[in-house]
C-alpha cells in the first residue's frame, strides 16, 4: 500500500523555513498568505500500514519537535 | 578591473571573495537588496547560506532585487562568477543549466580536493591551461550536480564542463564529476569548490586566484 | 509556608533558599518572581557549589583585558586587537535533542563573544560519548551533535578550527557537548554589559519570545536526568543560525556606529539573567514590560516570557534619542527590535504587564545574594568507576598493541568529524585539523593565533589534581608545538553531582589542580563554565575540566606541523628530566580493562614551562621541522601519526631513551615531544633532545619492536571512527 | 483557506534521503517498505488557491528535479 507521511513543526516550535517563504511570497507578488509552514514529506510503499504510526514515531518524524500525519491510500 | 561581491542575508564567504578579488582588482561589496551593481566590471555571488538555506537552497536569494541586476549584466554578457551557494543561486535563476541536489552523504563536507580545468574558454577560466589541476576546498552539503542526460551531453559537446572533479575524487555524487559548469557564452559561471579559499599558500592553496586573474585578463584583451 | 509555596521544590529550590528569598522580598514571592528567582538562584546561573573554589583561580597578567565576568574573556593580541574567548558546555540539552542541543550549544556561546562586541572567528568543540563500538545510542548523539555544531558554525559563517572527542562508558548516560569560541576586536571597543543612564531604553532584538526552554536552566542544568528523558523534551531549544547570522551582523553594526550603551545575550534564563545582570553591574533598576516583547505563541504567561530561553536574541541599552537609528540598523538587518523597558535608579528588576506590576525584586538579591555552598570533599577509597570493556588480553606484541591503539575509538581519525566543519571561512585558517596540535589563525598583520582545547577525564577521574594540571600542560604543549606562546585560557567544568564527598572532592582538587597549573605557567583564567549534576542512573561521568587555551606566535608562515616531512631528518625525543610515562590511566591500559585506578606521574609544571618555551623556540627559529606532544598512546602513538600525517616513514631505536618496553612505547604522562629537522638544529636542546632516528622510508620501523607500512598504520587510524559510523 | 503543497523528487533522480530511509527501516525491525521518497511539505492559508500552481513553479518547488501535489481543504 502507497502510504504518506506529513510532518511539520510541532505548534509552537521555531520554524525560521516557513517564516522565510511567508516574507518571500508577498516579495514575489503573492498577497494573502499566511502561516506558513515547511515540513517535510515521505512517501513510501508499506506492507502492513499499522505498522506506520510506530515507523514514524521511531524514525521518520522526531516526536520531540514535529507532528506527523499519515495518508494512505490503495494502489 | 572592479568586481561586485554580493552579500544577501546569510552570505558567508562574501569577505573571503572580496579580499581574493582585491588581489587582483578593485573589490566592493554589493547589498542584496539595492537595485545596483555600482558599476562592477564583474560579479560574485559568493557562498554561504542566503536565507538560511530554507525552502531551497538559492529558491528565496534568487529574487532578491540586486539579482534583476545581475540577470541584465549576465544576459549582456558581463562576467558571472557564482561560488557554491553562488553557484545555487545562478541555478535557480535560470543563468546557469542544471541544479544542485544533496550530496550522496548527505552530510557537509569541508575538504581539499583537486579539480581539472574542463573548459579554457569561460571568463573565468581563460587564463588557465585545459586540463590544469588546480588544488580548491570544496565545503557544502548540497553539491551533487545534476542535469537530465540530454543536456549534459549538451554540455559536454558545448565545452559547458567548465571545472571536474580529479578522477576518484568526486566528494558529492555530481554527474560526470562535475565542478562546475558555465553557460552557453561562457561569461557566467558556477562552481562547488571555494577558488577565493584557495588565494594563499599559507590557507592552503593559491591555485584558485587563476580564476579571478582570468576575468582580468579577459578585460585586458576586451580593452 | 503557603500551599503556593511548595512549588519551590519543584523549581529546585531548598526551603532555607525559599526562606531566604521571602525574606529579601518581606513577602512571599508570586509566580514570576518564583520562576525568576529559582532561575537565578539555580546552579546554572549562581554557581552555588563551585564559586567559592572558583575565586581561587588566577585570573589576571598582563595581557588580561577582560577577565572572568563578562560574557567572555579577553586578552591583547598584535595589532591593538583584543581576542575574546569562552568556551560553554550545553551537556543536558544535547543528551535529550543532541542535534538542536549541540546546535544552541554554539549559537549561545557565539553570543557570548559578539555580545562583548568581538567578531567570532573560530569555534572548537569537546565532545565525550559512550563507548560507539557498543552502543547505538552514543553512535546516535555523537552523529547528531556532530551535525548540530556543524549546521550552526557552518551556516552562520564562523571556522570550526579544532576540538576532541572522548569515548568512555562514563559518559553513556551523560554526554559532554562543550563549545568554545573565539573572536576579535579592537581592543579599546570592547563593550561591557553593565546598564546604565537613568531613563535609558532597554531594546530587546533578534527572534521572537516562545516556549522554548521554559524552565531549561532549573529543569535541564540542574536536575539528574532520568529514564525519563523523553518528558522533558518540551523544554528543548530550538536553534536558527540565520537568525543569529543576521544577530551577529546587525549587533557589530550597531557597535560599530557606537549606538549602544550596553549590549547583553540571552542565554540561560533568558531575560531574566539578562536583564539582572545587566542591572546589577549597573547598579541600576530595570523596568520591562513583558506585553511588549514579541512573541510567537500569543498566550504566553509574564513568568514564561521571563524565563524562555528563545535562541537568537539580544538586549541593548540605547539613549532615547538613539532609539530609532539603532531601529534603523535592525531593520536593514531584517531583525525585530522592540524597546521593552526603561533603566530606572530604583535597583529592582521590575516586571509589568501592561499597567500591571506583576513582579519587583531587588537586583542585588537576584544576582548577588544566592547563598554559596561549601563542598564536602572526601577521597574515595575504592575505585568510583567500573573497568572498562576489555578489547586486548595483555599478551599482544608491540606491532598489534599499535594497530590496535589506532584504530581504538579514542585515537582513531576524527576526520569524519571535522570534516563536516567548515574549517577555511574567514581564510585565515593556517593550521587545520589532523595538520598540527593546535589550529593556527592567521592575523591581519601575518602574525597568528593558536588555540588547543583537551581534558582527558580518565586521567582526571584517577588522579583530579594531575589530572588537570595535565589538561593544562596538554594544551600549553599543543602551543608550543606550532610555535605559539600561551596569553590566556577558559575552562568548562563537568562534574557529577557536588553535594556527594567523592565528586565534591574532584571539583575541589581539579580546581586546585587547574590554578597551581595557571600558576607555574604563568597563564591567567580569563573565563569559564560549570556543568555540574552530570550523572544519572550509571553513576557519575568522570570529572572532566575541559581547558581552552589561546596563545600567539609572530609569524604564521614559521607555524608548527605535527608531521615529519623531510627524509634524511632526524628524528628526537625531547623530553623534561621529569618524564616518566606509565601504563596507568594510559589508552592500552583501557583497551586492557583496566579500571581508571591508581597513580599517575607527577609533573613538574615549571619544568615543563621551560621544555614548552624551548619546543616553541625550535619551531619559530624554523629549526624543527615538524614538533608533536607526546599524549594518548604514548611515543610509539605520537611517533605513529607524525609518520600518518607527512605520508612518509620513520626509522628510529629507542635504546637511547629508555628502550622500547611497553611503558616506553605506549606509556602516558607530560612532558615529551616527537620532533624531526637537521641533526644540527637539535643541538639547542642539549641534553633534553635524543635523537632516536631518522624521516624516510615508507614504514614505522621501531627497532626491536615493530615495523608497520604507513599505509597499514593509515587504513587502521582511518577506520577506527568512520567504520562504525557508515 | 489552508492549502498543501506535496514536493517530491522526480522520479529518477537519486534521493539518498529516501535511500537511507528505506535502510534504516528492516534494522528497526519494519520489514516490508520500499520505494521510500523524501520531499517536502508546505503548509499555508491562502486567500487566492487558484495562485497556488504559480507559486509552486516559482518558488515552492524546482520543476527541474521535483514534482509538487496541491492538497486544499477549505477551513
Ligand atoms: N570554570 C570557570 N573558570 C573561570 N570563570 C568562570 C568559570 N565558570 C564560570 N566563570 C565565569 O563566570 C561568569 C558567569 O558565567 P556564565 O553564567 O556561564 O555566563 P553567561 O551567562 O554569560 O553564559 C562568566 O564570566 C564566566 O567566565
Ligand atoms: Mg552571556
Amino acid at each position: 500500500m502507497r502510504a504518506r507521511v506529513l510532518i511539520r513543526p510541532k505548534a509552537g516550535i521555531l520554524d525560521p523555513q516557513g517564516q522565510t517563504v511567508e516574507r518571500a511570497l508577498p516579495a514575489l507578488g503573492f498577497d494573502g498568505v499566511s502561516h506558513v509552514h515547511v515540513g517535510r514529506l515521505v512517501e513510501l510503499d508499506v506492507e502492513d500500514p499499522a505498522r506506520l504510526p510506530e515507523m514514524c514515531e521511531r524514525l521518520l518524524a522526531n516526536p520531540l519537535i514535529e507532528d506527523y500525519e499519515i495518508q494512505t491510500q490503495t494502489a | 578591473m572592479r568586481f561586485g561581491v554580493v552579500r544577501f542575508p546569510g552570505s558567508c564567504d562574501e569577505v573571503d571573495a572580496l579580499q581574493a578579488a582585491q588581489l587582483v582588482g578593485d573589490a566592493e561589496l554589493l547589498w542584496y537588496a539595492d537595485h545596483d551593481l555600482r558599476g562592477a566590471d564583474a560579479i560574485i555571488i559568493p557562498g554561504g547560506f542566503s536565507y538560511g538555506d530554507h525552502l531551497r537552497v538559492g529558491a528565496v536569494a534568487r529574487f532578491a532585487p540586486v539579482m534583476e541586476e545581475v540577470e541584465r549584466f549576465a544576459r549582456s554578457g558581463g562576467p558571472v562568477l557564482g561560488i557554491c551557494n553562488g553557484f545555487q543561486v545562478l541555478c535557480e535563476a535560470g543563468l546557469l543549466p542544471g541544479a544542485l541536489l544533496p550530496n550522496t552523504s548527505l552530510r557537509f563536507l569541508c575538504r581539499q580536493v583537486d579539480v581539472e580545468v574542463a573548459s579554457a574558454d569561460t571568463a573565468w577560466t581563460r587564463g588557465v591551461a585545459l586540463g590544469e589541476r588546480l588544488s580548491v576546498p570544496v565545503k557544502h552539503t548540497t553539491g551533487r550536480y545534476y542535469a537530465p542526460d540530454p543536456v549534459l551531453d549538451e554540455l559536454t559537446a558545448n565545452g559547458q564542463l567548465t571545472l571536474r572533479y580529479a578522477p576518484g575524487q568526486n566528494p558529492n555524487g555530481s554527474a560526470r564529476d562535475i565542478a562546475g559548469v558555465s553557460n552557453a557564452a561562457g561569461n557566467v559561471v558556477g562552481l562547488m569548490p571555494h577558488p577565493e579559499h584557495a588565494v594563499d599558500p599559507l590557507t592552503g592553496s593559491e591555485d584558485g586566484l587563476k580564476l579571478f586573474a582570468s576575468v582580468t585578463r579577459g578585460a585586458a584583451l576586451a580593452a | 509556608m503557603t500551599v503556593a509555596s511548595a512549588r519551590h521544590r519543584e523549581l529546585g529550590l531548598t526551603d532555607a533558599e525559599y526562606e531566604g528569598i521571602v525574606e529579601r522580598l518581606g513577602r512571599e514571592p508570586n509566580e514570576v518572581e518564583l520562576a525568576v528567582f529559582s532561575l537565578m538562584w539555580s546552579e546554572h546561573c549562581a554557581y552555588k557549589h563551585s564559586k567559592k573554589l572558583l575565586r581561587t583561580l588566577p585570573t589576571e597578567g598582563p595581557r588580561v583585558v577582560m577577565g572572568p565576568g563578562e560574557n567572555a574573556g579577553a586578552v591583547s593580541v598584535a595589532g591593538g586587537l583584543a581576542c575574546a574567548f569562552k568556551v560553554e558546555s550545553h551537556n543536558h540539552p544535547s543528551a535529550v535533542e543532541p542535534f538542536q542541543g549541540a546546535a544552541t550549544g554554539v549559537g549561545g556561546i557565539l553570543r557570548d563573544v559578539f555580545a562583548v562586541g568581538a567578531r567570532p572567528i573560530a569555534i572548537l568543540d569537546s565532545l565525550r560519548f559512550g563507548e560507539p563500538a557498543d552502543s547505538p545510542r552514543s553512535r546516535y548523539l555523537l552523529e547528531h551533535a556532530v551535525a548540530g555544531i556543524g549546521h550552526y558554525g557552518n551556516s552562520i559563517g564562523v571556522a570550526t578550527v579544532g576540538g576532541e572527542i572522548y569515548f568512555e562508558s562514563a559518559y553513556e548516560q551523560n554526554c559532554l557537548v562543550n563549545a568554545m569560541c573565539l573572536g576579535l576586536i579592537e581592543r579599546d571597543r570592547l563593550i561591557r554589559s553593565a546598564a546604565a543612564g537613568v531613563g535609558n531604553v532597554l531594546l530587546l532584538f533578534g527572534a521572537r519570545t516562545g516556549r522554548d526552554g521554559i524552565g531549561g536552566a532549573s529543569v535541564l542544568a540542574s536536575a539528574e536526568l532520568g529514564d525519563s528523558d523523553g518528558a522533558k523534551r518540551p523544554t528543548v531549544q530550538i536553534g536558527d543560525p540565520f537568525e543569529e547570522k543576521k544577530l551577529l551582523e546587525c549587533s557589530l553594526e550597531l557597535l560599530e556606529r557606537d549606538l549602544l550603551v550596553s549590549l547583553q545575550d540571552l542565554g540561560a534564563a533568558g531575560l531574566s539573567s539578562a536583564s539582572s545582570e545587566m542591572a546589577s553591574k549597573g547598579e541600576v533598576g530595570l523596568d520591562i514590560d513583558v506585553r511588549r516583547v514579541p512573541l510567537r505563541e500569543a498566550d504566553m504567561e509574564p513568568f514564561e516570557i521571563m524565563v524562555s530561553e528563545s535562541q537568537e536574541r539580544m538586549l541593548c541599552v540605547v539613549a532615547p534619542e538613539r532609539v530609532d537609528e539603532v531601529v534603523a540598523v535592525c531593520e536593514k538587518w531584517l531583525v525585530n527590535a522592540t524597546a521593552i523597558g526603561v533603566v530606572t535608579d530604583t535597583r529592582s528588576l521590575r516586571v509589568f504587564d501592561g499597567d500591571a506590576l506583576v513582579g519587583d525584586m531587588p537586583v542585588t538579591a537576584l544576582v548577588d545574594e544566592c547563598p554559596l555552598y561549601d563542598l564536602d570533599p572526601v577521597a574515595p577509597s575504592v575505585p568510583m568507576y567500573p573497568a572498562p570493556r576489555r578489547v586486548l588480553s595483555g599478551g599482544e606484541d608491540a606491532r598489534a598493541a599499535l594497530l590496535a591503539l589506532l584504530s581504538s575509538a579514542n585515537l582513531a581519525s576524527r576526520r569524519w568529524a571535522f570534516e563536516q566543519y567548515d574549517c577555511l571561512v574567514g581564510s585565515r585558517t593556517a593550521r587545520r585539523p589532523e595538520q598540527a596540535d593546535a589550529a593556527v589563525l592567521m592575523l591581519a598583520d601575518r602574525s597568528a593565533l593558536a588555540v588547543s582545547i583537551d581534558g582527558n577525564g580518565r586521567r582526571v577521574a584517577i588522579d583530579p589534581y594531575r589530572g588537570t594540571v595535565e589538561a593544562v600542560l596538554e594544551c600549553s604543549a599543543n602551543l608550543a608545538c606550532v610555535g605559539a606562546e600561551p596569553l590566556g585560557l577558559t575552562n568548562c567544568l563537568n562534574f557529577g553531582n557536588p553535594e556527594k564527598p567523592h565528586i565534591a572532592w574532584q571539583l575541589t582538587r581539579a580546581i586546585a589542580g587547574l590554578g597551581d597549573a595557571c600558576r607555574a605557567l604563568g597563564v591567567p583564567v580569563v573565563g569559564g563554565n560549570v556543568s555540574l549534576y552530570n550523572e544519572g542512573g550509571g553513576g557519575p561521568i568522570f570529572p572532566t575540566p575541559v581547558v581552552g587555551m589561546v596563545g600567539e606566535l609572530p609569524d604564521a608562515a614559521r607555524a608548527g606541523r605535527l608531521g615529519f616531512s623531510r627524509a634524511g631528518d632526524a628524528v628526537a625525543v625531547i623530553a623534561a628530566g621529569s618524564w616518566a610515562p606509565s601504563l596507568t590511566g594510559s589508552e592500552l591500559d583501557k583497551l586492557r580493562g583496566e579500571a581508571p585506578w591508581g597513580a599517575l606521574p607527577a609533573a613538574d609544571p615549571g619544568e615543563l614551562r621551560a621544555l614548552h618555551a624551548a619546543v616553541r623556540q625550535g619551531v619559530r627559529s624554523g629549526a624543527l621541522h615538524s614538533a608533536h606532544d607526546v599524549a594518548e598512546g604514548g611515543l610509539a602513538v605520537a611517533l605513529a601519526e607524525a609518520c600518518l600525517a607527512g605520508g612518509i616513514g620513520a626509522r628510529v631505536d629507542l635504546a637511547a631513551r629508555g628502550g622500547a618496553g611497553e611503558a616506553r612505547l605506549f606509556g602516558e604522562g607530560p612532558g615529551a615531544f616527537v620532533v624531526s629537522g637537521p641533526g644540527e638544529s637539535l643541538r639547542p636542546f642539549g641534553a633534553a633532545a635524543t635523537v632516536i632516528g631518522e624521516v624516510g622510508g615508507d614504514a614505522l620501523e621501531v627497532e626491536g619492536a615493530l615495523s608497520i607500512p604507513v599505509a597499514e598504520l593509515a587504513s587502521a587510524h582511518a577506520g577506527g571512527l568512520a567504520d562504525l559510523l557508515r
